[in-house]
């Protein structure tokens, strides 16, 4: 690459910076606010009930204002690393969330990657062939997939391996160091495979993968005796797959709450499901920022990509 | 060898004869889920059921199909599993039509007005659609599920909420393509209103097709969304059933190998979430590919 | 004498350089002049030809004149009537009278709307009619720009070109316009079926007294079809002037340059003036260079030829558009 | 002609199958051309002619269903002849109904692989192109050096990058581009309409091809880009001694570059011949070629500012083809004596003298030129 196009890339990639913490901040106030406006505000009342938690300590600092003096208040805190304590455990929230989104992380990439390996060659076989016969199995497959409850195909998973293998996932939660490697791989099985996110993926890589093979310059390829995928490669697979996995971040996560809870994996989704039915506010509130924080680190990177990949949005 | 045929005089072919015939079969096969959905939503509704949902026969747990005049079997508590996975379409069918609703208002709203007036209209709905698409669906939900109460119509707001940046986006990159073949500058120059514009040319002839597709996604959605938070223990209560909350109590029974009374809910819910994800398909294959 | 049915005075039109977060901060955006101090008038009856290539700005002054965007700087006087700062609702009137034929073949014919209908509507906007009435009218339409009846029930992309271009001109009649905007009517079409639509629009021209500004980079039907011809470069007016003599006896080098790059002349005789040298992006504006000064001096022969005379390029003296012989003006420092 | 055609067609058919029609779009039906060295064939013709479509096929670039589907193409070079649908034969069934293709089968994977192995070696190397529109037919995420470069490195002997890199700047300084080390690294969106089009045609001659295609070059560039590339045309033409199929709707084009031109309508040819005789003011002119004289605007009638002389009625729709003349139903020069000929029967090529053909019963005293024994013999193998 030129040194000339490093600059413009430069200067976008600030901009997208700016872009995602304007956006973060803009979900730390959706998130206060819906705290805010919840039945009795719990940012008042909570602090009451539990005496000895940090909420009253906030409180007390900072006993009754308007809402922005409480919003501003706390995002100092927020942005200090101090997202409270847990109302129910006492733990900071910061570094419990922290602790277990590393583990969500671990089985959302681990999930993406294993729906890409799948997707991607059932998409460019679709997309090279057409439909044929095997494809359109294929693509059924990944339909039926995206149409089952996680968690019921979570059960038939243990089920299997309970009677084929004998290891049974139960003893997960107690001692899951010398299982890890398999109970790795089992959540991710899950997660990867049912997520939807997999059809998803098998349309829209298909798509884009054979719009870009009608293109003009696909065409100049082959006229000049070049191979079409080192053309095709970049607008055809490089984009589409960083702009879907970006786009499913959000609903794989989502994804993992409940298969975290099936296979009993001590992640992210779990405390959530554990902090709402405790009605556990800072604990949500401090997963609900990590969790955007997750998707903007993925939308961020998919715009880094597309920088590097497409100079015309440099020069635009 | 694929082989083709010139007919001497060029048929005037009706659509399913120009369509791909597996759009077809798509298309066919969601239709009658769509129709076996709106029945099951009728018949629940007129109370019109082969067995009384709430009785319980505690002879029969766990029934496979066709015993004792269960057809599709019992439940764990002995309740006729065929009437409760008809009844379970009410948990679904209105809220997630309130989803649905909301969706394609407020996203079709946010889409004109970001492609139509553009400028920083359009910087504002681009901001607020990436703000919504930064909160995982599914922990949003957990979150105003904890602020507020459990309640499906509540769940199904912050679902259609979330489904709004995809409508948006959609008939904003509609809307731009009309603009960039001066098709609405051409409306403009002729003197009609921009009402008109909007609602006749832009979303009734151009977005029709595009609306009625994600509205039976966004069924398929609504019912994959219940059936996790079901799981989760926030979806419909108990004894109200839903499918997610039958596989959910089914699935307790899976380990002691009684598969059945989570596999019929969760065979129901395939099957209807892959008619209605098929049908869109089909509908996107037919309706936009084609005059596009 | 008949009566100017359109005057044009100074009209400029400004494009901020599409915003970007650094220059909107610092707020030193650029601007672009993709207009720039035109004026020119249109008599009843009478066809103005613009000629230029790409980017210079051509389609935006048809846009600006119908107010389909908004000018930066100038009047627009329609009929007497100055129409520059009227409202969306009191412009409305003035909508059946002015007209667009746009270079899009597909830009005025909803997808999904059968030909009677688009042409229904058009027909309504301004006079709303019974049905009797409107079938009536409808027919008498269609006859008038040779469109085949059978037609009327098909959808848009059913059509061919010419027929497309036919519904277009149609629905431009529909409500009764005057005068039309023809944006590159024929650019999309083939041979055979441009030379049609020429002489549609002559024959519209003859029959109905329609007052054309027509759009085009095909010098040779814009000679044919226009009494005036106005020849454009970045956003300026270089030349203006009786067609016949703009292009058999350009003043300014530029037009010179056009008309003699035809490859049909081309082929059968030399050109006096060698080529100019192909600026890296012809037709964009540069804003590395001054915005005034004449614009066209980088790729101007007898710029180079005079050994860069400092007036070319002197910010201060835009060449105006003067009068060089009876209703022929150039903007050129050194007229040919 | 007793010398050896470079680049011979004879009998190409491409169809397309519409499926909501249930009929052929007979793009090209029946097509057959031929180019000497250094010479330059020009194919012009209305849009939908198949003037590109027939690039396209001898590229092997057919896209859609059944696309080509018979006729020979033979590529003559000094290293021996090759047919380019050698073999092909064997993957296609054709049914006739009075001589008129009504159903086809093809085994496309089959013929696509032998296709691919008969043009190994040749496609990009033997034949290079020149698409319309460059901006859009080169890859918008490369340098346009590098796409270049990338053409040398396939298609001649040179192999290191450096050495290619070194061709390619001598290719954009051959097509007069300024600064070429510059130029080198733009992508194809940051360069001008015209600089494009000189790029494209550097990568086209990177290869050194036998034979060079060039489909629209001038079209939707400015006139005054227009005639640049003209120039250019003209010049690389006696420079390199270039054999080329130069496809254009403008016959001013045609006519400034063009040693031989053949005028497609309706998917055939409807005249072929040298320059002068086919555009000049012979009178023996095809009725098609002289109404499309006769629709541009000359010096007398932009004079007079009359009207043009139009040809009546829309291009043919390839998909309904009539059954007599492909011209009949526009044509204006029918009389009563041939008008039933015209109507019912599709007249031949007509050579009218040495290598002028009409395809026009006008001209049915004069010797039929026979294109259909090609077919047989293709079918035979």
């Amino acid at each position: 690459m030129q040194t000339s196009a490093l600059k413009p890339i430069a200067r976008l990639l600030t901009k997208e910076l700016l872009i995602a913490v304007l956006l973060l901040l803009g979900v730390s106030l959706v998130v206060f606010f819906i705290l805010y406006l919840a039945p009795g505000n719990p940012f008042a009342t909570l602090a009451g009930k539990r005496a000895g938690s940090n909420w009253h300590q906030i409180q007390d600092n900072e006993p009754s204002g308007a809402w922005y003096a409480q919003y501003l208040h706390w995002l100092g805190r927020v942005v200090q690393g101090d997202l409270g304590h847990s109302t129910r455990s006492g733990l900071p929230v910061f570094n419990e969330v922290i602790k277990t989104g590393l583990n969500t992380a671990f089985l959302t990439i681990g999930s993406i990657l294993l729906t890409l390996l799948l997707a991607v060659p059932i998409a460019v076989y679709t997309a090279r062939k057409g439909l044929t016969a095997i494809g359109w199995g294929l693509t059924a497959g990944s339909y039926i997939l995206a149409a089952l409850p996680s968690f019921w195909f979570g059960y038939i998973v243990i089920y299997i391996c309970i009677h084929q293998f004998g290891v049974f996932p139960l003893a997960f939660g107690a001692d899951a160091s010398q299982w890890r490697g398999i109970y790795f791989l089992l959540p991710v099985l899950v997660l990867g495979l049912c997520s939807g996110t997999l059809s998803e993926m098998v349309r829209y890589l298909r798509e884009e993968l054979s719009r870009v093979l009608t293109e003009d310059y696909i065409r100049t390829a082959r006229a000049k005796g070049a191979s079409i995928w080192k053309h095709a490669l970049r607008e055809g697979f490089v984009l589409p797959v960083t702009e879907m996995v970006a786009a499913k971040i959000p609903f794989v996560l989502g994804g993992a709450v409940v298969v975290e809870q099936v296979f009993n994996w001590p992640g992210m989704g779990r405390l959530a499901w554990q902090a709402a039915q405790d009605r556990d506010f800072p604990m949500i509130m401090g997963i609900t920022l990590m969790a955007a924080v997750f998707v903007r680190t993925g939308s961020l990177i998919k715009q880094v990509v597309h920088i590097c990949v497409n100079p015309r949005a440099s020069q635009e | 060898m694929k082989s083709f045929t010139q007919h001497p005089i060029p048929l005037k072919a009706p659509f399913w004869k120009k369509a791909h015939p597996v759009d077809v079969a798509y298309i066919g096969y969601g239709l009658v889920i769509v129709v076996m959905v709106i029945g099951s939503y009728v018949l629940g509704a007129v109370n019109w059921l082969p067995h009384d949902p709430a009785a319980i026969d505690m002879a029969l747990l766990n029934a496979p199909p066709n015993t004792a005049g269960h057809w599709l079997g019992t439940d764990f508590m002995g309740r006729d599993l065929l009437t409760r996975l008809i009844l379970g379409i009410q948990a679904y069918f209105l809220p997630g039509l309130t989803a649905i609703a909301i969706a394609l208002t407020v996203g079709s709203f946010g889409g004109v007005v970001a492609g139509y007036w553009g400028g920083r209209l359009n910087l504002v709905v681009t901001y607020a659609a990436n703000l919504i698409d930064s909160f995982p669906r599914l922990v949003l939900i957990l979150l105003m599920v904890a602020v507020f109460k459990p309640d499906i119509y509540l769940i199904m707001i912050v679902v259609g909420i979330t489904n709004v940046p995809i409508v948006a986006g959609l008939i904003k990159s509609k809307v731009m393509l009309l603009k960039e073949k001066n098709f609405i500058e051409a409306a403009v120059a002729l003197g009609l209103g921009n009402f008109r514009i909007i609602f006749k040319h832009i979303l009734w002839h151009n977005c029709r097709a595009l609306l009625i597709i994600q509205a039976t996604l966004g069924m398929a959605e609504a019912i994959l969304i219940e059936t996790s938070l079901s799981y989760l223990g926030f979806g419909v209560q108990e004894p109200i059933p839903s499918w997610g909350n039958m596989v959910q109590a089914g699935s307790n029974y899976f380990l002691q190998g009684q598969f059945w009374p989570s596999t019929a809910p969760a065979l129901a819910i395939l099957f209807t979430i892959l008619g209605f994800h098929l049908l869109g398909d089909g509908l996107n294959n037919i309706l936009e590919r084609k005059t596009g | 004498m008949t009566a100017t049915i359109l005057e044009v005075q100074n009209l400029a039109k400004h494009y901020r350089q599409p915003g970007n977060l650094w220059s909107s901060l610092s707020a030193r955006s650029r601007i672009i002049p993709a207009v720039d101090d035109v004026s020119f008038y249109i008599k009843a009856n009478e066809t103005m030809g613009l000629v230029g290539e790409t980017g210079c700005g051509k389609t935006t002054i048809g846009r600006t004149v119908l107010k389909l965007t908004r000018p930066s700087a100038g009047r627009i006087i329609f009929d007497g009537q100055d129409v520059t700062d009227l409202s969306p609702r009191q412009f409305r009137p003035y909508r059946r009278q002015m007209q667009m034929i746009f270079q899009d073949l597909d830009a005025a014919l909803n997808p999904k709307m059968r030909i009677k209908a688009i042409l229904k509507e058009a027909m309504q906007v301004h006079h709303p009619m019974k049905n009797g009435r409107l079938d009536a009218r409808l027919e008498e339409l269609v006859a008038k720009v040779n469109l085949k009846k059978s037609k009327l029930t098909n959808y848009p992309p059913e059509l061919s070109g010419g027929e497309k271009r036919r519904v277009g001109i149609a629905r431009a009649l529909a409500v009764g316009a005057r005068f039309l905007v023809a944006d590159e009517p024929t650019s999309a079409l083939d041979v055979s079926i441009q030379a049609q639509v020429v002489n549609l629009l002559k024959q519209l021209q003859a029959t109905l007294g329609l007052s054309y500004l027509f759009i085009s980079h095909d010098l040779r039907l814009v000679e044919l079809i226009s009494h005036k011809v106005a020849v454009m470069y970045l956003g300026r007016i270089v030349e203006m002037g009786l067609a016949g003599r703009i292009a058999r006896k350009p003043h300014h080098p530029y037009t010179h340059i056009l008309w003699s790059s035809l490859v049909e002349k081309k082929s059968r005789e030399t050109a006096g003036i060698p080529n100019p040298p192909e600026a890296s992006t012809p037709g964009v504006f540069d804003f590395q260079r001054p915005v005034h000064g004449c614009r066209f001096a980088p790729r101007c022969p007898v710029y180079h030829d005079k050994g860069q005379p400092a007036i070319c390029t002197d910010p201060d003296a835009t060449p105006p558009l003067r009068d060089v012989d009876a209703s022929h003006k150039v903007a050129c420092h050194f007229p040919l | 002609m007793n010398y050896l055609p470079i680049l011979k067609i004879e009998d190409l058919c491409t169809y397309f199958y519409s499926r909501s029609k249930q009929a052929f779009i007979r793009s090209v039906d029946h097509v057959g051309l031929q180019i000497a060295k250094g010479q330059t064939l020009g194919l012009v013709g209305e849009s939908g002619s198949g003037k590109s479509v027939t690039a396209l096929s001898i590229m092997g670039l057919v896209r859609g269903e059944p696309g080509v589907i018979s006729g020979s193409i033979e590529l003559n070079t000094p290293e021996g002849g090759i047919n380019l649908l050698q073999g092909l034969g064997l993957h296609v069934r054709i049914h006739r109904d009075n001589g008129r293709i009504m159903q086809v089968a093809k085994d496309a994977d089959a013929w696509e692989k032998t296709a691919d192995r008969n043009l190994r070696g040749i496609r990009g190397k033997q034949i290079a192109m020149i698409f319309q529109d460059p901006k859009n037919a080169m890859n918008p995420f490369v340098a346009v050096g590098r796409q270049i470069a990338e053409a040398v490195r396939l298609n001649t002997a040179v192999a290191g990058h450096r050495e290619a890199r070194a061709r390619a700047l001598h290719w954009l300084a051959q097509v007069r581009i300024d600064s070429p080390q510059l130029r080198y690294h733009n992508n194809p969106h940051g360069l001008s309409g015209g600089m494009c089009q000189r790029a494209m045609i550097a990568m086209a001659l990177a290869a050194e091809p036998v034979v060079l295609i060039a489909d629209e070059p001038t079209t939707g560039l400015d006139a005054t880009i227009q005639s640049h590339i003209v120039d250019l045309m003209g010049d690389l033409k006696d420079e390199l001694a270039l054999t080329t199929l130069l496809i254009s709707h403008d016959i001013d084009v045609i006519r400034s570059l063009a040693d031989t031109v053949a005028v497609m309508y309706g998917g055939t040819i409807m005249q072929q011949g040298p320059v002068q005789a086919v555009l000049g003011d012979t009178g023996t002119q095809h009725p098609y070629t002289a109404a499309l004289l006769d629709s541009i605007p000359d010096q007398r009638l932009i004079r007079s500012k009359g009207y043009l002389q139009a040809i009546r009625g829309d291009v043919l729709d390839t998909m309904n083809i009539p059954a007599g003349c492909r011209f009949y139903p526009r044509c204006n020069k029918v009389d009563d004596t041939i008008r039933a000929q015209c109507r019912d029967q599709e007249p031949a090529l007509i050579n009218i003298a040495g290598g002028h053909r009409v395809r026009c019963w006008r001209f049915a005293q004069a010797r039929p030129y026979s294109g259909r024994a090609a077919v047989h013999a293709m079918q035979r193998n």
